[in-house]
């Protein structure tokens, strides 16, 4: 059976030019780039390449910026714990939005374990969060704002550039995660104003395994992984050499691709929400619509009366690949955080599917998928006993209120934890 | 199926996607309905109960697969069964019928158990006298 | 020109049947295992796999006990800081060797800084940790003793097992670094009495990106990568598939070859040692003589009166791939601390080489080296002032005292840090 | 050296493999030696100096790449020059004509620097009166 991904927020296949470029430095250039011999510089020789690759891609003023490591998440964790172990004397309160990745999440948990304290910004009905509420976190020990450039679940754009601003005029360092965004919009550091940056190549067809902490001279940051001296110091461990050069590989890639990738999914985005508008009643989008107020590739969407896993399976089984941020599907059992702090009923929470595009999907798929989600809704609301009560008059739709029967409506708080669906 | 990965194993994922004795009985002797929304499960289950047997049962479930599954597995186990029998109906049954479930679903089953129960329980309070006798206090 | 790796503890190509088992999930089974669709479990199913391997090769009671990280460097900090953060209300007292890798030692002093105190085992001049110091080091606050299977830099072997013993009479939680030893001598978890014990794939044909930590029951640990779920919640972060699958039929590769390659190595390792006694003078070994006190694949020796990175960039030139802990060769400037901790001379620190076989290196690259060797040290001798001083008699030799000059003898120790050859 | 990756530039691997005026001079008029095993570094230097100005120079060094590069270079530099100008030698001088060096082999350079003044001290302490009078505290 063919397989259709709409679950890109996932994880992304490796082009077949990051392949080629990754492939000899498995076996035939397989050094240590520690090593001051031929195997080793040559290794060393391709790191510096790579390096320089995500420099461009992200518009970093010296190639010296840009630390790798194993992933999104050890970025996310070098940020946070890095610049406060680094800042500790300055002091000791971060900022950070409700909506960032349990990456940084739980990093900051951690943190504030050792003696830190964090204030998390609250984010409206969309996922969005106010600068202004960023700017009235600040205190004089503030040493490190985290906001992420977009949101995995929701899809939202933050107003980064704006808090890049602000944070700057106050003087403290601001982190961005971008691993949600990398490689589906212009990533511009020094236009964002953003003093630290990560990035996961895995997210636009490049190697897992790798990767990206940007950081500039005005955030101090010291190691977190320690052992030997590599990456200047700033994170210790013998390089994935052939990780690290895919990454230069897909970042360049991405940064040569991005506006037919962006029109290209922008595209599919338009007619996947019509149609499901159009052929699924009760279903509500969380996050902005689609627009400049979210990113080009996912939907979030919610279907009344039916639960998220059902309809994972049922689409796997299918042919096609999605996500959901339902408690059902989370290693914790919990729902999205991300959905609890929209305030998203907790019925609708359960309900969740996560769509999202890439440059392979066509408007077939899209087509394909409208059909076969239409049978897997009918299927099982067929099942659900809400869907039966709703239809006898016993209780409400929450997402298109009639205006008889009680409704469950609950915002989805309570439920929560910082559980995540990628 | 041999190509297919499978979150469940085959039985379990038979008994999601086709699942047996869905929808609701008309003239139910026993209704149950148990869990909620909010936690991502709920399940309702209809007995027909005669001479202290039980003849039929239906579900409805709102929940993931193991929760389709795990009700779709207890209406077959619970038919033909005495309500004496029924009501010492266990969530084991129901995993060992299904041939295991992962940890984290367990609670699918549970509520599996717990749906069936308030369904007798629904039938025991319309019928007190001639099926539960030394059920009651004495 | 033809390469010659004589630097296997650095790294290794990965093996041809690694590399296929590794390739299907770049491109072709890309998926995140933390997905519920066909990518996502076949991803996890492989991992499942690997996992199996590992604790076949490890002797794990169960897969369950072993975890994937992103190398050698962070499974030893998760050991460290892992265990340490999980038993901080018992006891806040470490004891490690004074030879382990920086992985470890900087991870110590990092928990330092935390409150935590350590005792660093001194070792003999071989290198080699006495049991009884071990034991005599340990408090009732101790919660966690490091020693190395094999020192990276000697070859020593330590006594792990005995080790083991003690550790477990007392309920302390035993972490061996094994880095330098899998996949060249044979690990048993059970046997030797680990509670903790780490591996690096790519020091036995493995990829990079990868490592792997073994933990059972008895060793209470919490995670040091804070984020999602993954690896039962101890390491947080997408995982690097195909390098977990190349980890683990390594590990089955050279489960099954073990005997094999140490055999081969063995044998090389004997040419080698015979060959520099009889043609290299006033050179010295470090560590214990080939044999059952060190590792069948490595040699350290120091050629005295000239400098070791001389001596590995023209073995270099001449198609050679050898290291050395000299100071010249280290990112910090200073000789390796194993070097000094044995208490070896400065001079002759400065002059050391080290030298690891493996499988794919002959008879002929052994005499091929022997060779170059000799014509190495004769034109870096003629270079130097040291042997010119020395044939004046106006100096003395430190590895073969004549009795007349003087010797520039001084031990290693004020020179060093914690900078390391691999 | 086309396919051969470097450690240090083309100038500097020229003088580690090809190193210049390697040796010593029997009849040096100066000779300056710094730096210690211990620290990886020993660095001599001898000259031959004829009416102030310095007509052979020649090395030994034990120590990296970079240093044996470092004396290799300084004592072509040094050659020609007089007394007076080889006082105000600088390692600059030797970075430049070697192309640059890695940050951390600056100290090679250094060392150089440091051998080639205390040979010029050296061959001053031996002949004190006519080549060096304005040195002299008045
Ligand atoms: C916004 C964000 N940050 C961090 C991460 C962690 O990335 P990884 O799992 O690749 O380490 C993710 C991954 O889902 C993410 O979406
Ligand atoms: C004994 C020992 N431990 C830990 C490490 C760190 O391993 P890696 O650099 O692969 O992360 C090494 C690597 O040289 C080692 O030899």
């Amino acid at each position: 059976m063919r397989r259709i991904n709409l679950d890109h927020l996932a994880t992304t296949p490796v082009l077949p030019e990051v392949w080629a470029a990754m492939q000899p430095f498995f076996s035939e250039a397989y050094g240590n780039p520690s090593s001051l011999h031929q195997e080793g510089l040559r290794a060393k020789d391709a790191l510096a390449k790579a390096r320089q690759q995500i420099a461009t891609f992200i518009h970093a003023a010296s190639p010296a910026e840009i630390f790798f490591t194993s992933g999104g998440t050890e970025a996310a964790n070098l940020a946070i714990k890095g610049v406060a172990y680094a800042s500790q004397r300055r002091g000791r309160h971060l900022v950070v939005s409700a909506v960032e990745h349990p990456a940084v999440l739980h990093s900051v948990e951690f943190i504030e374990q050792q003696g830190f304290t964090c204030t998390r910004v609250k984010v409206n009905a969309e996922g969005w969060v106010d600068p202004a509420d960023v700017e009235a976190a600040l205190t004089d020990q503030t040493i490190l704002v985290a906001v992420q450039h977009v949101n995995h679940d929701l899809g939202t754009i933050q107003p980064v550039q704006e808090i890049g601003r602000l944070t700057a005029a106050r003087g403290v360092p601001f982190f961005v995660d971008a691993t949600a965004s990398g490689g589906w919009i212009e990533i511009d550091v020094q236009a964002i104003g953003a003093n630290l940056l990560s990035l996961a190549p895995h997210r636009f067809y490049g190697p897992k395994g790798v990767g990206v902490l940007y950081r500039n001279r005005k955030a101090r940051l010291v190691p977190i992984q320690h052992g030997g001296a590599q990456e200047e110091g700033r994170r210790a461990g013998t390089e994935n050499v052939p990780a690290i050069v895919g990454a230069g590989v897909a970042a360049e890639l991405a940064g040569r691709a991005l506006p037919e990738r962006i029109a290209h999914t922008a595209q599919l985005q338009r007619r996947l929400w019509e149609g499901l508008q159009a052929r699924v009643p009760y279903l509500r989008l969380s996050g902005p619509a689609p627009g400049l107020g979210r990113i080009a590739t996912s939907l979030n969407v919610s279907t009344e009366f039916i639960e998220g896993e059902g309809q994972l399976l049922l689409c796997d089984l299918n042919g096609i690949a999605v996500a959901s941020g339902s408690s059902c599907v989370s290693k914790s059992l919990k729902i999205s955080h991300v959905l609890a702090a929209i305030g998203l009923d907790q019925a609708l929470a359960q309900g969740n599917l996560i769509l999202s595009l890439g440059r392979e999907n066509t408007a077939e798929d899209v087509d394909y998928f409208l059909d076969t989600f239409v049978k897997i809704v009918a299927k099982l609301r067929a099942m659900s006993p809400m869907w039966d009560e709703f239809q006898r008059g016993a209780i409400d739709s929450v997402v298109a209120p009639r205006g008889s029967g009680q409704t469950s409506a609950a915002p989805a708080a309570g439920m929560a934890g910082t559980s995540h669906a990628h | 199926m041999s190509d297919i990965y499978t979150l469940y194993n085959e039985t379990v994922m038979d008994h999601f996607m086709n699942p047996r004795n869905l929808g609701d009985l008309a003239d139910a002797d026993g209704v149950g309905e148990v869990g909620a929304a909010a936690c991502g499960d709920i399940m309702k289950i209809s007995l027909k109960i005669k001479d202290g047997r039980i003849e039929d049962a239906r579900f409805k479930t709102f929940g993931c697969g193991s929760a389709i599954a795990s009700s779709s597995m207890a209406t077959e186990l619970i038919k033909g069964r005495s309500v004496q029998e029924a009501l010492h109906f266990s969530n084991q049954d129901v995993i060992q019928a299904l041939g295991g479930l992962p940890p984290v679903k367990i609670h699918c089953s549970v509520l599996a158990e717990e749906a069936i129960k308030a369904a007798l329980d629904d039938y025991l309070k319309r019928h007190p006298a001639p099926a539960a006798p030394a059920a009651q206090p004495t």
